[in-house]
């Protein structure tokens, strides 16, 4: 696994060079993103097929979830890399954002890919802590790069929450440190997430109690989950549509993951029930809270946030239910998410530029002037709100099912899921059917549509394939990763 | 032994009055000197624990408390109140005496949920911990009733003291390169807030984040 | 092959005593209503010589009409046609009643009146689509008490077919009339004044433009095609006399060739009892407006599911 | 044998008579259509790739009738309803079209849900998602679930039949879409709503309680009568065609639902008949009404609107889709001897001796009720399709279109041809394709230890269309001849008589005025309401206009899914405010949020 490091190394190196090579930062960007993608991809089916190995004296760990974990960085940090060659060429054009500019763009851009690779990889929880607060301060400049009231309203509300809730996520971490030194004795190492893991059991419970709390609140901010999910909407609307894709796609994930791997401490020592019925909890406010923003929106990539919101509750909730089905199909909906997100955010984007707002109201009849966006974007919509034969569907159903085979609140759960993707599917296709049919008001010009944008149909065609099939790879990847979730010790 | 856990629940109390203190002032270079206190005191704090405990890395953390948290963050603040020649707070959400009465309140919830804590053998100061919720509380109350931003970062980095502290007590610090990854996190943290406070008050041209409601729904 | 020949001989002559017989009943009313109004009234004859008289004239044909209005005169007569041979007032078994049972015959009765409604509007004059729109809205409330009431009364005899029913009421005598058989019977009766277009319903003798139902259809028709349209229509009202007759008091039927006259002359005296009853009803009440039909139609739909569940509560 | 995309799960098909029956349908018609679609095509614009997308729509259907598991049954059928969607959004320019294709996708998602819900139900009694399994552990789960697994069914699939009160999308979506699209949605699509229903009530679960019968008996009537009333008070051709493919469905359900509660009396000859009835009538609609729509796209072609008050005179100008028309109106209106009589006559003797052998009074009496409700809805489907063929085809041209109207190409003509020889021949073939029918239907299904099936009740009453379709011209064409031997007349044309004025087409009936007596019958179930407005010349008291407007009140429409949609979107309003953009407030959230973690955490 000596390739982890690598992984980590090499964005840090592109976001050096891209502030050096000022011009050609956009190039640098774009191939450091396809090398960490390469990289990624071998790093990811790798740990899916051996079972979990350190590396560096213990300091990287990577398991099947921390592999699915970057798979999905590596992909999106690539669609968000490429797709941001023509975004900012467009942006400059307009005047959004000066020539100068440019080369700070990719330099945080790199940071944050790198920083977002590093969560998963790292083994020892403070490292992790660490990691997911730099995501947070990279992508902060990033969210406020457009200098307009919004940009700027949305980043200082993105970095004070998040900082507020991975403070509290610290404090959790603390205690569980205070419980692992307290049981296991002065060595360092006890914060190595593989040594906790193993001896779970000597933890004292009611400490891992206040500790999980903690820490699904904290890290639970940067995942977007209700009620902590304030900041997601304005963050991801107010972004630059490649940051939007990064943040949606590959830092919720990252967070999620820091939840998951608590998760698995708290299953431990306190066994399943507690901190799945919390999660099952929050999944499910997560998911209903999304609906009524939805209903009534008036802004697109927030409507694209909420269903963020929604789609980090279908996880959780998915993780609640347990069980090999459901474990499988939630590390299956986690790929689905980031994939079908990151299309229609760059879809949204590429109309946002085209027809210069991003208000509900005044997009229309996008499909006579700009057929492959508002194509993408109905289908990533028709994807995204689980109907089938798109993947989401199928991971949805998989969690449905499971949840209808599990305990009582498990079968709530489903009925949740049901019922709030039904609506999320009424609202969401409300707003984009008038976005994508009708008749345009103005001719928005031609040239906003990139070259970049075209290939979101290599997302889409795979999410239509994996609807029905999936590869043995991504199988017994999935099954790993359900493997990881579920033991019990 | 126990003349160390006197001392450190001295500097406990210390710590807390001056947190009390923290919520009545307006004037905001009065507020970053009041980190400067809080920093120095927890600078001490890890000190006699060094010397209680004797461990090498409990010395490094303390320069470090020292180095960051006492002079290189309240720098920043101060260069950004500077640059923009800002003196005084305008009226925060909650009157003085009310917020007064909120953190006393506050602080006796902290000493209750402390005291369910139970961290038994942790280092014999028995009042530190409750010390260092109550921080976190205080934190968070300044943080919801300042409007101008660089009140609210001072909230935020109360906050982070108590945990700091909380630390300190119940673990003998975390092992040496978390708390150094911890410092230099926050050292960033303080810097990119720089950055965009001062861009919102290019932007606003003013500190007050009342401007920063318009993203709703 | 030889019982096949009598077979379609006996339909022949059941279509034959019908035909004739047909306008027989009309004048019988028309001759009955004059006493009973006390003036003289036209002669029994007089639909024979109207009919005849038209059948030699020529007609004028709508320029505006279509094949819809040339070919509506054979359909509307064919459907009566074939509805008169399902019915078992004459011979045991009716002559057709292996082809078809009493849900046949209303399908028969509504493929004449999609035939003539269409035909009304063919011509493009107000009074026909009148005409067309008011017959086949009363047609509409009509039907439901037909319907109800045949199931009641093929409850008793288990299936649909019109010759199964009206044997069971043979072997088991006129005692067997279960009440719910009377209310069947009662709502039938105000099923046929309907249907027929009789005095409640519609006035067959005026040929007030406002006021007409069946005949508005009938209006742009001249010569020899309004002369078989309306020996059909007398077809129409004696088939559904006919089934009163073989629903309710099927006696006196012929099984072999010579019972026939018997048969005949049974016949001609429960048809004319029929007429009978019919002129003392128009004679006692007068016309209902348009809008008061449905009453009289929900009435009758009443009856037959008072029919309905008598027979099953009473079984 | 696929291996599906999750754990456990297997792909598989299941072909067994049913599904045979339902594949040759959606085949026929949607052969039959697609020849149409290429003549009609050329008229109304349609997007690149419509074709390969119907084409898609075909195979989907296929899929669903052959899913052997609930995973595939599920892709199958969205991916159906997806890309009949996309099919209905062909001219997306309009308003009402981009409106009719959201209610339609919405419904048929939330239809879905319920689906799925219902599968997961089975599933969790049986351990497996594969169709064989659940139809061997049917008896297995208790009353109480199978009956939640029912209803849950009965709307999933109701919806798609557009069964009342599930029925807004249909009268919104069929008008707008292509004629090709609208004449396979409503001949086949609907259908399998049925399919589904079927698989349900007899392959899935045992047989259940006698209400669940009652319950489809009651949908149906009320999707009969009010299907035919609103279509009656229609005046737009293809929305008169949509609210009488509801009106049909409800005839299909009457006899599903007799044949769900001879079922549940044990009564296994009235579950033959009845549901040979359904299914035969399943075969006929999909004829005629395929057969409808396609004389409605050509009439829209040709003339330009499909508003009946500015049709009429199409006879002259276009005989052979006259024909055809007349052809499939006499069918839907259940005329002998097309085999709309047939379907309709088998399901009244399926709902009489299911009266007659039910024991008790009050599961006795609903089929009977039942019947005087078919027997209603037959007679107004007569009066409707009088309406619909009269005012659009006969007398005189109403508008300066339907005057310069020409016949449609033979593309379109061909089929239409079809349908209609197809119509005639189902009735007259009767018997055979019963029996047939009888035969397809797995034994399990249909136990049919009676006589073999055709169009016999069990006890008594036979039905020979072939005789009456004998009997029919002959005594037609005695009528014409016997009285030539009276000697020859001569026929002279003349103006039509109106009055003495020269007859102008606002003097004949309209639609409106063809209806306006059943309307006011029926005034309190159909809830006209009309508004006039008199304009009076310049101060004076003489009156310059009048104008007429009436429309009948949309009840389910208003009352029941707007008032929903309002109140979830004002409760959406009421949640929204608590992002109200202040810092402060979110931090409060979010200790809260801990708050309550710490509290559970105790």
């Amino acid at each position: 696994m000596t390739l982890a490091p690598v992984l980590i190394g090499v964005p840090l190196m592109a976001a050096l060079l891209c502030v050096f090579l000022g011009r050609r930062a956009a190039a640098v960007s774009a191939a450091a993103s396809v090398v960490t993608l390469a990289i990624g991809s071998v790093i990811a089916f790798g740990s899916f097929a051996v079972p979990a190995e350190r590396a560096l004296g213990g300091l990287v760990y990577v398991d099947a979830l921390s592999g699915l974990i970057v798979l999905i960085v590596a992909l999106v940090s690539a669609i968000a890399a490429l797709y941001a060659v023509a975004y900012v060429r467009n942006a400059v054009a307009t005047g959004e954002i000066a020539p100068a500019q440019v080369r700070w763009f990719y330099f945080w851009l790199q940071l944050s890919i790198a920083a977002m690779f590093a969560v998963p990889l790292l083994n020892n929880l403070g490292l992790m802590w660490v990691a997911v607060e730099m995501t947070t301060l990279t992508t902060a400049l990033l969210v406020a790069f457009f200098r307009r009231g919004h940009a700027l309203e949305a980043a200082w509300k993105y970095l004070m929450i998040g900082a507020v809730g991975l403070a509290f996520g610290l404090f959790g971490l603390l205690l569980t440190y205070y419980a692992a030194s307290h049981a296991l004795g002065e060595a360092a190492s006890a914060l190595a997430w593989d040594e906790l893991r193993a001896h779970a059991s000597a933890l004292d419970p009611s400490l891992m109690r206040v500790a999980f709390a903690l820490v699904l609140v904290g890290f639970g901010t940067k995942a977007g989950l209700a009620p902590m999910h304030t900041w997601l909407p304005d963050a991801h609307g107010q972004a630059p549509t490649p940051v939007s894709v990064l943040l949606s796609g590959a830092l919720l994930n990252c967070a999620l993951y820091g939840v998951l791997r608590f998760h698995l401490l708290a299953t431990g020592t306190l066994g399943v029930q507690f901190s799945s019925d919390l999660l099952l909890g929050i999944g499910a406010l997560s998911i209903l809270v999304a609906v009524p923003f939805v209903l009534v929106q008036h802004d697109l990539k927030r409507l694209l946030a909420y269903s963020s919101v929604e789609h980090m509750g279908i996880v959780a909730l998915a993780v609640g239910i347990g069980g090999p089905l459901a474990l499988f199909a939630a590390a299956f909906h986690m790929l689905n998410h980031a994939l079908a997100k990151s299309t229609l955010f760059v879809a949204a984007g590429a109309l946002g530029q085209g027809y210069g707002t991003l208000r509900l109201a005044r997009l229309h009849g996008a499909i006579e002037v700009a057929p492959l966006p508002a194509l993408g974007l109905v289908l990533g919509t028709l994807a995204i709100t689980g109907t089938p034969p798109f993947a989401p569907f199928t991971s949805e159903f998989g969690i449905a099912q499971a949840g209808f085979l599990g305990r009582p609140s498990a079968l709530v759960g489903a009925v949740v899921l049901l019922a709030g993707t039904v609506l999320v599917f009424g609202g969401m296709l409300f707003h984009v059917l008038r976005v994508a049919v009708g008749t345009s008001p103005g001719r928005p010009h031609k040239a906003a549509f990139p070259f970049a944008a075209s290939f979101i149909g290599l997302p889409l065609a795979a999410l239509l394939v994996m609807g029905v099939w999936l590869p043995p790879a991504l199988r017994n990847g999935f099954t790993a990763v359900a493997g990881v979730l579920g033991v019990v010790p | 032994m126990n003349d160390a856990g006197a001392v450190v629940d001295g500097l406990a109390v210390a710590l807390l009055a001056v947190a009390l203190f923290s919520v009545t002032i307006r004037g905001l270079v009065a507020g970053v000197w009041i980190l400067v206190a809080q920093s120095a005191l927890l600078a001490l704090v890890a000190a006699t624990m060094a010397l209680w405990s004797g461990a090498t890395h409990m010395w490094a953390a303390a320069f470090l408390t020292l180095t960051v948290r006492a002079i290189a963050v309240p720098a920043v603040l101060l260069w950004i109140l500077r640059a923009v020649a800002l003196r005084r707070e305008t009226r925060p959400l909650l009157s003085t005496r009310h917020a007064l009465i909120l953190a006393l309140a506050l602080t006796l919830i902290a000493f209750f949920a402390a005291g369910r804590l139970e961290l038994a053998d942790a280092f014999p100061a028995h009042n530190a911990l409750p010390v260092s919720l109550a921080l976190i509380f205080v934190g968070l109350l300044l943080m919801t009733t300042r409007r101008k931003a660089v009140s609210q970062l001072v909230g935020l980095i109360t906050i982070e003291n108590g945990i700091f502290l909380a630390g300190l007590i119940a673990t003998l610090g975390m092992p040496l390169f978390v708390e150094i990854g911890i410092f230099f996190d926050l050292l960033v943290a303080v810097g990119v807030t720089a950055v965009l406070t001062l861009r919102i008050n290019e932007h606003f041209d003013t500190m007050n984040t009342d401007q920063l409601r318009r993203l709703r729904g | 092959m030889s019982e096949a020949v009598t077979a379609a001989g006996l339909a022949f002559l059941q279509l034959a005593v019908f035909l004739a017989l047909a306008p027989g009943v009309n004048g019988l009313i028309k001759q009955i209503k004059a006493l009973l109004q006390g003036r003289r009234g036209p002669p029994l004859l007089q639909p024979y010589f109207d009919i005849f008289k038209l059948l030699r004239k020529d007609s004028v044909v709508s320029d505006h009409a279509s094949a819809v209005f040339r070919w509506a005169p054979a359909v509307y007569a064919a459907a009566f046609a074939t509805a008169a041979l399902l019915l078992p007032v004459l011979w045991t078994p009716a002559p057709l009643a292996g082809w078809g049972d009493a849900l046949a015959l209303v399908g028969l009765f509504a493929l004449a009146r999609f035939a003539l409604a269409l035909a009304g509007l063919d011509t493009g004059s107000a009074f026909g689509g009148m005409g067309s729109s008011r017959e086949v809205a009363v047609a509409a409330l009509a039907e439901p008490a037909i319907l109800l009431a045949l199931f009641a009364v093929a409850w008793r005899s288990g299936g649909t077919d019109l010759s199964g029913m009206s044997a069971w009421l043979q072997t088991h005598g006129a005692a067997a009339l279960a009440p719910s058989q009377l209310l069947a019977a009662g709502a039938l009766v105000i099923a046929v004044i309907a249907e027929t277009g009789r005095v409640p319903a519609d006035n067959p003798d005026t040929h007030l433009e406002l006021t007409m139902i069946h005949e508005g259809m009938l209006l742009e028709y001249s010569g020899r095609p309004l002369g078989i349209l309306m020996w059909a229509s007398l077809l129409k009202q004696t088939v559904l006399f006919a089934l009163l007759i073989a629903l309710f008091f099927p006696f006196g039927l012929a099984s072999s060739a010579a019972e026939l006259p018997l048969a005949l002359a049974v016949l001609v005296l429960k048809l004319g009892a029929l007429g009978l009853m019919m002129s003392l009803v128009e004679s006692s009440s007068a016309k209902l407006r348009i809008l008061k039909v449905p009453e009289l139609l929900g009435a009758a739909s009443a009856l037959a599911l008072l029919a309905l569940v008598a027979e099953v509560v009473v079984g | 044998m696929l291996t599906g995309p999750l754990p456990g799960l297997v792909l598989t098909w299941q072909i067994d008579g049913l599904s045979a029956f339902f594949a040759l349908v959606i085949l026929s018609i949607s052969a039959v259509t697609g020849i149409y679609a290429l003549g009609n095509g050329r008229h109304h614009a349609s997007f690149p790739g419509s074709g390969g997308l119907y084409v898609l729509f075909v195979f989907a259907m296929l899929g669903v009738v052959v899913a052997g598991d609930a995973f595939t049954f599920l892709i199958a059928w969205e991916t159906m309803s997806l890309v009949s969607f996309a099919l209905v959004l062909t001219e997306h320019r309009r308003e009402e079209v981009r409106r009719a294709a959201w209610v339609y996708v919405v419904m048929t998602h939330t239809a879905t849900a319920f689906i799925v819900s219902a599968f997961l139900l089975l599933a969790r009694g049986s351990g497996s998602l594969v169709f064989a399994e659940w139809t061997a552990h049917a008896s297995a789960s208790d009353a109480g679930i199978a009956s939640v697994i029912f209803v849950l069914g009965l709307v999933g699939f109701g919806t798609k039949a557009g069964m009342i009160p599930l029925h807004i999308w249909l009268p919104q979506a069929h008008p707008v879409a292509p004629a090709h699209v609208s004449a396979l949605m409503s001949g086949v699509m609907i259908k399998l709503g049925i399919y589904g229903l079927l698989r349900l009530s007899f392959d899935w679960l045992a047989p259940g309680p006698a209400w669940w019968g009652a319950l489809i008996l009651g949908l149906g009537a009320a999707s009969a009568v009010l299907g035919v009333l609103y279509a009656l008070m229609e005046h737009d051709l293809k929305r008169l065609l949509a609210y009488h493919s509801v009106e049909n469905i409800g005839i299909i359900l009457f006899g599903v639902g007799a044949a769900v509660m001879a079922r549940a009396l044990g009564l296994g000859a009235i579950v033959a008949l009845a549901l040979s009835a359904a299914l035969f009538h399943v075969a006929n609609h999909a004829t005629f009404k395929a057969l409808l729509f396609m004389g409605a796209g050509a009439i829209d072609s040709a003339v330009g609107t499909r508003d009946l008050e500015r049709l009429g005179g199409l006879v002259r100008r276009m005989p052979f889709t006259a024909l055809s028309f007349l052809v499939g109106s006499a069918a839907i209106s259940a005329l002998p001897p097309l085999n709309g009589f047939a379907s309709e006559w088998l399901t009244f003797q399926s709902l009489l001796q299911l009266g007659r052998l039910a024991e008790e009074p009050q599961t006795a009496l609903l089929p009977l009720l039942a019947g005087g409700a078919l027997a209603l809805t037959g007679a107004l489907a007569v009066a409707c399709f009088v309406k619909a063929f009269g005012v659009s085809f006969l007398a005189l041209p109403r508008s300066t279109q339907a005057a310069a109207a020409r016949e449609v190409g033979a593309l379109e003509l061909i089929p239409m041809a079809t349908l209609a020889l197809l119509c005639i021949a189902l009735g007259l073939a009767a018997v055979p394709v019963v029996t047939a029918i009888g035969s397809l239907v797995p034994a399990a299904m249909l136990p049919h230890d009676g006589p073999a099936l055709g169009l016999a009740a069990p006890a008594g009453g036979r039905l020979v269309l072939p005789g009456i379709a004998l009997a029919l011209p002959t005594f037609g064409a005695l009528a014409l001849l016997l009285p030539r031997l009276l000697g020859p007349v001569r026929a002279r044309v003349a103006e039509t008589w109106a009055c003495g004025i020269a007859l102008q087409p606002v003097h004949e009936y309209t639609a409106m005025a063809f209806a306006k007596p059943i309307r006011l019958m029926f005034r309190d179930i159909v809830r006209p309401v009309r508004d006039i407005g008199v304009v009076h010349r310049s101060g004076t008291r003489f009156v310059a206009s009048v104008h007429y407007r009436s429309h009948i009140a949309p009840i389910f429409e208003r009352y029941v899914y707007e008032a929903l949609t309002d109140r979830l979107v004002a409760m959406a309003r009421v949640v929204r405010t608590l992002q109200n953009g202040s810092l402060q407030t979110y931090l409060a959230y979010l200790f809260a949020a801990l708050l309550v973690a710490l509290v559970l955490a105790r």
